[in-house]
C-alpha cells in the first residue's frame, strides 16, 4: 500500500526525474518476450512520435515568425508607428489562436459542404487527442495571412478595424480557401473541376493559401486605405525611409529561420525521407531570390539596396514554398532567381504604375511571388512517381511544362485565379463594410502624429532624440 | 545682420524650408528640442496609467540674414508655419555682430 | 591492416560523411535475420532517442527565453541601465549552468534527505551518460527563477549582490523547492502531508518551481531594495517609461516561443502522445491572457496599453504552466482570461496599495500568475484516467473541484502556501544578508547616473542622442 | 475509378489533414502480421528518419547564428557602418547556400584526390536524396567562416572585394581544409601524417575546420586591410565603442543556442547516446569562458565588461566546440575557463602588440580559442573505449596528456598548424589579388562618412538623432 | 526683451521645470546639448580600455522673458540648478530684439 | 563678452575642440543639428529609388568668451574646421549681456 501510494504520487509529480531514469533504464534493458506483433504496434508509434514531435517543433519554429514579420515591418516603417505594428501583430497571433480554435479549424477541416467549406468540429469539439498536433501546426500558419496585411496597411489603419479583420482573416478568409486546396474535400483536389482537367491542384506548404491570400488581401485594403500622407506629390512616389534596418534584418532571418518549420513541417510526416530535398530547395530559392534583388538594385542604381535585397530572399522563399516538394534543386534556384526579378518589378509597378502604398512590400512578397511559386510548380514538376520523388506521398502529381506534363499547369493557373479573386473580393467587401461602419483610416491629425501616441499612448522609444520629417 | 529663430511644430518644417528655399534663402540651421508655452503637453500613458509629457518636440530654425530682409523671411515662416491652434510657435529675433565663412573666411555680408 | 586503419581512422572524424552515407545506406537495406528480441531493444533505444532529442531541442528552445527575458527587462526600464541589465541575465545564465552542475543538481535530484533536500552526486559526480539529457533540460530552467528576480528589481540593485544571490538561487531556493515537487521524493509528492490529503501536488512545468520561487523571492527583494527615485512622489506612483517596446515585443515572442520547450520538454517523454495537448493548452492560455488584458486597458483608459498587453500573454504562460497538461482546451482558455485579470490587477495593487516599485511586472506576471495557475490544477483538472487524459502518465492525479474533487484544490493550496513562504522568508533573509555586508542597492550617484556608466564604465548605445529625463 | 481517383487527389494534396488523420489511426492500430524482418527494416528507417529530423533541425538552429553574427558585429561597431555589415552577413549566406550547391560540397565531400581535395558532385550532381539533409547541415556551417571575417574586417572593407572573397571562402577555403578533416580520406584522417603518428586528427565540430580557418583568415585579412581611421593614434590604441550593446547580447545568446545545433547536430546521428553530454559539455565550457572574463576585466579594471564577457561565452563555445564529444564535464568547465583567458589575452595582444584592428575580437574568439580548443582534445580527451564514452563513435581516438596519451597532441598541433598555414597563406594571397584588381578597402572619404551612406545610400537608423564623433 | 539661457545638469531639469512654472515662467525652449568647462570629462571604459569622453550631456533651457522679469528667473533658476559641485552650468543673457508670436502675429511684450 | 557660435563638419569636431583646448579655451558647449547652405544635400536611396536629404548633419560649438579673445578662438575654429570644399561651414558673433556661474554665482569675467 505504502508503496503503491508512492507510486501514485510519483506519477503525480509532473517532472518526475527518478522515475524517468527509471523508464530510461528499462528501456535500455532488453525486454523480453516480444512478439512481432507488439513491435509492430510499437514501431508504428514510434512513428506517430516522430511525426508529433517534427509537427510541434516546426510549429514552433513557424511562431516564432510572427517575430520576424513584426521586426521587418517595423523595420520599414517610421518610428511614429511603431508601437502600433507591433501590437498589431502580437494580437494577430493572440487573436489567431482562440479564433483557429473557436472557428477556423471547422471551417478548414470540418466535415465538408459542397466542397466550399467545413461545417463542424466548431471550438475544437469532438477533438480527440490527436488532432491537436496537427492544430497546432495549423494555427500558427493562420495567423500569417492577417500579419501580411497589416504590413502593407501599416501606418495609417485603424487599429480596431485591423483587429475585426483579422477574426474575420483567421476564422474564415484564410479556412475557407486552405478547405479548398488542403482538406482533401475541397474544390481544387476533388470534384469538377479535377476531374475536368483530371489532376489536382498542388500547393506544398501554402504560396497560394498562406501567402497569396496574405498578399491579395492586402491589395484589396492598400486600394481601399489609401496612401499615407505624403507618400505621392504630384503623383510621383516619395521616398519614406524605415526606422531600423537591423531590426529588418534580423526579422528576415528569422522569417528564413521560419521556413524550415514552414516547408520541412508540410511534410506532415515525421517520416518523410524527402525532408532534406525539401529543405535545401527552400534555402537554394532564398539565396536566389537575395542575389538577383542584390544584382539588379546594384545594376539599376550603383547601390545594392538593403531592403529589396531583404524583401529578395522572402521572395524566393514564398515562391518555393508551393514547389519545394517537387522540383529538382536546379529548378529550385531558378524558382528563387526568377521571384527575385518579380518582386523588384512588382514593388516599383506597385508604386509607379498603381501607385500603391504598401511600405513593406508584402503584395509584391507574398502575392506576386506566391502567383509564381504557384505556376512554379506547373513548370518544374518533376511530376509523381518520377525520378527523384519516386515515393514521395506529397509531390505534384503531375509533370510541369518543362517535363512535357501541361495538366498540373492548367489546374494551378485555375487554382491561382481562384486565390486571386477570393482573397481579393472578399477582403475588398470586409474592408468597405468596416471603413462604412468605424472608419478604415484614422483621422489625418493622428496619422500625422503618429499612430503610437494616438492609439496606445506611448511611442516606441520614449528616451531616444529622433529626427522630424 | 540679424538671426531668426523660428521654434515651430516638427509638422510644418519642410513647408517651411521649401518656401524658405522658393524666396531664396537657402540657408539655415535646424536643431530638434522641446517646449513649452501656452500649449500644455500631451497626456501620454504607460502600463495603464496615464502621465503628461510637458514638453512638446518643436523644431528650431535659425537663419543669419542681412537686416533689410528680416521682415521678408519672418513673413514666409509666419504663412507656413501657422496652423492657428495653440502651439504654433515662436520667431525671435537677435542681433548678430559678425559672420565669418570658414571656407573662404569671407565676412559679414559677404558670408552670407 | 592498412583498411582497419582507415577504418579507425574513419570514426575519429568528427563528422564522417562518407561514413554517414554508408550508415544510412546499411540502414535503409533490410537487415536480415533480426529476433524479436534484438527487434524490442532496438525498440526501446529508438524510444529512448526520442526523448533525448525532445528534450535537448526543448531545452535549448528554454535556453533562449534567456534573451527573451532579458530583451523584455531592458525594454521595459531606461535606456541608462540597459547594459546593467544585459550583464546580470548574461551572468545568470553563465553562472547558471555552472551552479546547477556543482552543487543544484544534487540538492534537487539527489539521494533525498527527509522529503527535504538532496545530498548527493554534487558536480555531477556518479552521473552516467543517461543522465545529461535531463541534466540539460533541468539547467535551463533552475537560471530562470533569478532572471524572474533580477526584471523585479532592476535599475537600482547592486551587480555585485545580485551575481551572489544568483548563486544561491540556483544553488539552493530553487533546488530545494524543486526537490520537494520534481524529485519524486519530495514533502509535496510523498509523506505525511500527501498522506493526509490522499493525493500529491501537481505542477507540470513549473508554475510554482519557477514561477512562483521567482516571483515571491522578487517580492522579497522589491521590498528590502526599495523603488527607484522618483517612482513615488508624494505617495503616488509615477510613470517611469521603458526605452524600447520593440525589444520587450520580441522578448514577449522568444518567451512564448520558449514555451514550447518549457511546457512541451516538461512532458519529459518524446514519445508522449499528449504533447500536442499540451502546446495547445499553452497557447490558448497565451493568447487569451493577450486579449483579456488588451480589452481591460482598453476600457480602463481609452487606449490598448501595450506593454501590460505583453505582461497579460506572459501571464497566460505562466497560468498555464502546471495546468496544461492536466485541463480541456476550453480551460486553458478560461485559465488564460483570467490570468490576464490578475495580472492587471496585480500590477495596479503593487504600485498604488503596496506601492511596490517593479518595473517590469515580474511579480504579478510570475507571482501571482503562478499562484493562479497552481490554483487552477484544483479547479479545471480533470483526474487522471478519465476522459481525453485516459492514459497520460503525468496529469495531476485528481479531479478539480469543477469535477467534483476537492483532494487536488487542497493538495494544491499547500503546495502554493509553501512556495510562498519559501521563496519569500529565504530571499528576505538572504537580501538581508547580502544588504547588511555589502549593500544591496548602488549609491544614489550612481542610480541617477544609471548603473551603465557606473558599473560597466559604457552605456548601451553610446552613439545615440537621447533624452534626458 | 471515382474512388481511385479522389485518391490521387488526395494525395496530391500537399497538406491533407484528413489524410493524415487516417494514416495516425492506422499506425494506432495494431497492424497484423508482421514479420521480425519487416520490423527491423522498419525499425532501420525510423533511425534515419531520427537522424533526419536531428540533422535538418540543428541545420535550421546552426542557420540562426547568421542573425546572432549579424547582431554581434552591428552590436559592437559604428552605427555608420551597420547597413553594411547586416548587407555582407546576409549576403553571405545567400551566398554561402548556391556556392556550396554548387562547389562547396564537391570540393569537400566529392570523391577525393590525393588527400587534398574533393573532385566531383559539383551543382550536388548525382546527389541522391538521402544526402540533402548531410548538405544542409553542411551548408549552414560552411557560410560561417566568411561571417568570421567580415567581423574582423568590418568598417572599412569594400563591399564588392567582400562578396567575391566569400563565394571563395565557401567555395575553396573553407571545403578544402573540411575535406581533410571531415571526408574520411583527407590528410589528417588518413594516409602518410595520420600513419607516422598512429592515430588521426580529431575536431568534433570544427573548432579548426570553421573558427580556426575564420579566425586565421580574418588575421590576414586584418593585417591587409589596415586598421580603420582613427584607431591608432600614435602607435596607442584607442577606444572606438560599438554602438548598441543589446543587438550583442542579442546575437551572442542567439550564437550560443546555435551551437546545440552546432555540436550537437555534429553528433550526425539522431539515436547516438552522448547527445546529452555533448551538450552539457559545451555549455559548460560557454558559462565558464563568460565567468572568467567578467573575473579578469573586474579585476584589471574594477569594472566587468560587457562585450568582452559576451566574447568570452564564445571562446569557450569555440574551443569546446572540438573537444565536446571526447571530455569529461570538469574537464569542459576548465576548458572554458582558460579559453577565457585566451580570449581576453588575445584580444589585448592583438591591439597591443601586433597592433591588428579587430572591432570584434574575431580573431581572438575563433582564431585563438579554436587553436585552444584543438589542443583541448590532446591534453583532456579521455579516449575512445575508455570510461563515459565507453561505446561512442566519435570520440577522439587517442587518449589526451593527463591521461597518459602523446599520440592525439602530436596529430592535434600537426592539424592545428596545417589550419593555420592554409588559412592564413590562402586568405593573404586572396585579399592581396582582390586589393591590386580592385582594392581591398573602401576610400578614405567613404570611410569617414560611413559605408551605410556610400556602400548602400541609407544609413541604418535613419530617424534616430546620433551623436557624431 | 532678454534670452536667458541656462546650460545644467541633466538630473536638474525637472526641478528647474517645475520651480519656473510655480514662478510663472511655463514657456521655454530645451535643448540637448553636451558640454565641457571646469568638469573634466567621464572616464568610460570599452573592451577592457579606458578612455575620456570629455564631453558630458548637459541640458541648455532658453526663455526669452521681459528685461524686468530677467533677474528672478535667474535667481530660480540658480536656486535649483546648483549642486555646489563643479558642472553645474552657468547662465548666458542675450539681448533680443524682437519676438512675434506664430499663431496670432502678437509681437514683443504681447508675445510672451 | 561674446559668444561665438560655430557650425562645422562633425568630422572636425574633435580636432577643433582638440586645437581650442590646447589654446586654453576648454569651455564650450556643442549640439548636434542639421542644416543647409551652399551645400547641396546628399543623394540618398531607399528601395531602389533615390532622394534627397537636403539637411546635412552639422555640429554647433558655442563658446562664450571675452570680447578680446574672440579673434583668437576665430582663428582656431577657421583653421581647424577648414577643409576647402562646400560646406565647411560658418562662424557667427553674438553679444552676451551677462553670464552667471551657477555653482558659484559669479559674474561675467568671473564666471568665464
Ligand atoms: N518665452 C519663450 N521662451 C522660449 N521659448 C518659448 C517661449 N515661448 C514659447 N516658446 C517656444 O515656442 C513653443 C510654442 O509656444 P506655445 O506658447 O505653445 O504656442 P503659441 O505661441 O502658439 O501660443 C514652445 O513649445 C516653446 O518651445
Ligand atoms: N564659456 C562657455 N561657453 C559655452 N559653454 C560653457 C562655457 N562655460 C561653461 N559652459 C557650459 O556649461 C557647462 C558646465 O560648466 P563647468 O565649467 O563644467 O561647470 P561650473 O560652471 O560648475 O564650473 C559646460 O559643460 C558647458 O556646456
Ligand atoms: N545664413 C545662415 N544662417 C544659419 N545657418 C547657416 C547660414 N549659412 C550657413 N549656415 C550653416 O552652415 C552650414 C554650412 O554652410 P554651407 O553654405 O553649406 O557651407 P559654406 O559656408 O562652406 O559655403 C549650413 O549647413 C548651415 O547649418
Amino acid at each position: 500500500m505504502e508503496t503503491m501510494c508512492k507510486m501514485k504520487n510519483l506519477r503525480n509529480s509532473g517532472q518526475n526525474l527518478l522515475l524517468l531514469g527509471i523508464i530510461l533504464m528499462m528501456l535500455i534493458l532488453p525486454v523480453s518476450a516480444a512478439t512481432p506483433e507488439e513491435n509492430a504496434k510499437a514501431i508504428a508509434d514510434v512513428q506517430t512520435a516522430l511525426t508529433v514531435l517534427w509537427l510541434i517543433l516546426c510549429g514552433a519554429i513557424v511562431f516564432l515568425m510572427h517575430a520576424g514579420f513584426s521586426l521587418v515591418e517595423i523595420g520599414l516603417t517610421r518610428v511614429k508607428n511603431t508601437t502600433n505594428i507591433l501590437m498589431k501583430n502580437f494580437m494577430t497571433i493572440s487573436l489567431g489562436v482562440v479564433v483557429y480554435w473557436a472557428v477556423g479549424w471547422a471551417i478548414m477541416y470540418g466535415a465538408d459542404y459542397a466542397g466550399i467549406i467545413g461545417i463542424d468540429q466548431f471550438f475544437m469539439s469532438g477533438a480527440d487527442n490527436a488532432i491537436w498536433t496537427s492544430w497546432w501546426f495549423q494555427m500558427v500558419f493562420a495567423a500569417t495571412g492577417a500579419t501580411i496585411v497589416s504590413g502593407a496597411m501599416a501606418e495609417r489603419t485603424s487599429f480596431k478595424a485591423y483587429l475585426i479583420y483579422t477574426v474575420l482573416m483567421v476564422g474564415l478568409i484564410y479556412p475557407v480557401f486552405g478547405h479548398w486546396v488542403w482538406s482533401g474535400a475541397g474544390i481544387l483536389t476533388s470534384g469538377p473541376i479535377v476531374d475536368a482537367i483530371g489532376i489536382g491542384y498542388h500547393d506544398f506548404a501554402g504560396s497560394s493559401v498562406v501567402h497569396m491570400i496574405g498578399g491579395f488581401s492586402a491589395l484589396a485594403g492598400v486600394l481601399l486605405v489609401g496612401p499615407r500622407i505624403g507618400k505621392f506629390r504630384r503623383g510621383k512616389p516619395v521616398v519614406i525611409p524605415g526606422h531600423s534596418l537591423p531590426l529588418a534584418f534580423l526579422g528576415t532571418l528569422i522569417l528564413a529561420f521560419g521556413w524550415v518549420g514552414f516547408n520541412g513541417g508540410s511534410t506532415l510526416d515525421g517520416n518523410d525521407p524527402y525532408i532534406g530535398l525539401v529543405i535545401a530547395n527552400t534555402f537554394l530559392a532564398a539565396g536566389a531570390g537575395a542575389i538577383m534583388v542584390l544584382l539588379i538594385t546594384w545594376m539599376k542604381t550603383g547601390k545594392p539596396d538593403p531592403s529589396l535585397t531583404a524583401n529578395g530572399m522572402l521572395a524566393g522563399l514564398v515562391a518555393i514554398t508551393a514547389s519545394c516538394g517537387s522540383v529538382a534543386s536546379w529548378a529550385a534556384v531558378v524558382i528563387g532567381l526568377i521571384a527575385g526579378i518579380i518582386v523588384y518589378v512588382g514593388v516599383m509597378f506597385n508604386e509607379y504604375t498603381l501607385k500603391l502604398d504598401d511600405p513593406v512590400g508584402a503584395i509584391a512578397v507574398h502575392g506576386y511571388s506566391g502567383a509564381w511559386g504557384i505556376l512554379s510548380v506547373g513548370i518544374f514538376a518533376i511530376g509523381q512517381g518520377n525520378g527523384i520523388f519516386a515515393d514521395a506521398a506529397y509531390t505534384a502529381a503531375g509533370a510541369g511544362l518543362l517535363y512535357g506534363g501541361y495538366q498540373q499547369f492548367m489546374v494551378q493557373v485555375v487554382g491561382l485565379i481562384l486565390a486571386i479573386i477570393w482573397a481579393f473580393s472578399i477582403s475588398f467587401i470586409i474592408f468597405k463594410v468596416l471603413d462604412a461602419v468605424m472608419g478604415l483610416r484614422v483621422p489625418e491629425e493622428d496619422e500625422i502624429a503618429g499612430l503610437d501616441i494616438k492609439e496606445h499612448g506611448i511611442s516606441a522609444y520614449p528616451e531616444f532624440v529622433l529626427a522630424k520629417e | 545682420m540679424r538671426k531668426i529663430e523660428a521654434i515651430i511644430r516638427p509638422t510644418k518644417v519642410q513647408e517651411v524650408k521649401d518656401a524658405l528655399e522658393d524666396a531664396g534663402f537657402e540657408s539655415m540651421t535646424i536643431t530638434e528640442v522641446k517646449g513649452r508655452g501656452k500649449q500644455k503637453g500631451v497626456l501620454q500613458q504607460w502600463r495603464g496609467q496615464k502621465y503628461c509629457v510637458d514638453l512638446l518636440p518643436k523644431v528650431k530654425i535659425e537663419l543669419v540674414v542681412p537686416v533689410e530682409k528680416t521682415d521678408a523671411v519672418i513673413e514666409i515662416i509666419m504663412k507656413h508655419a501657422k496652423t492657428g491652434s495653440i502651439g504654433d510657435g515662436k520667431i525671435f529675433i537677435y542681433p548678430v555682430e559678425k559672420i565669418i565663412r570658414i571656407r573662404t573666411g569671407e565676412t559679414d555680408g559677404d558670408a552670407l
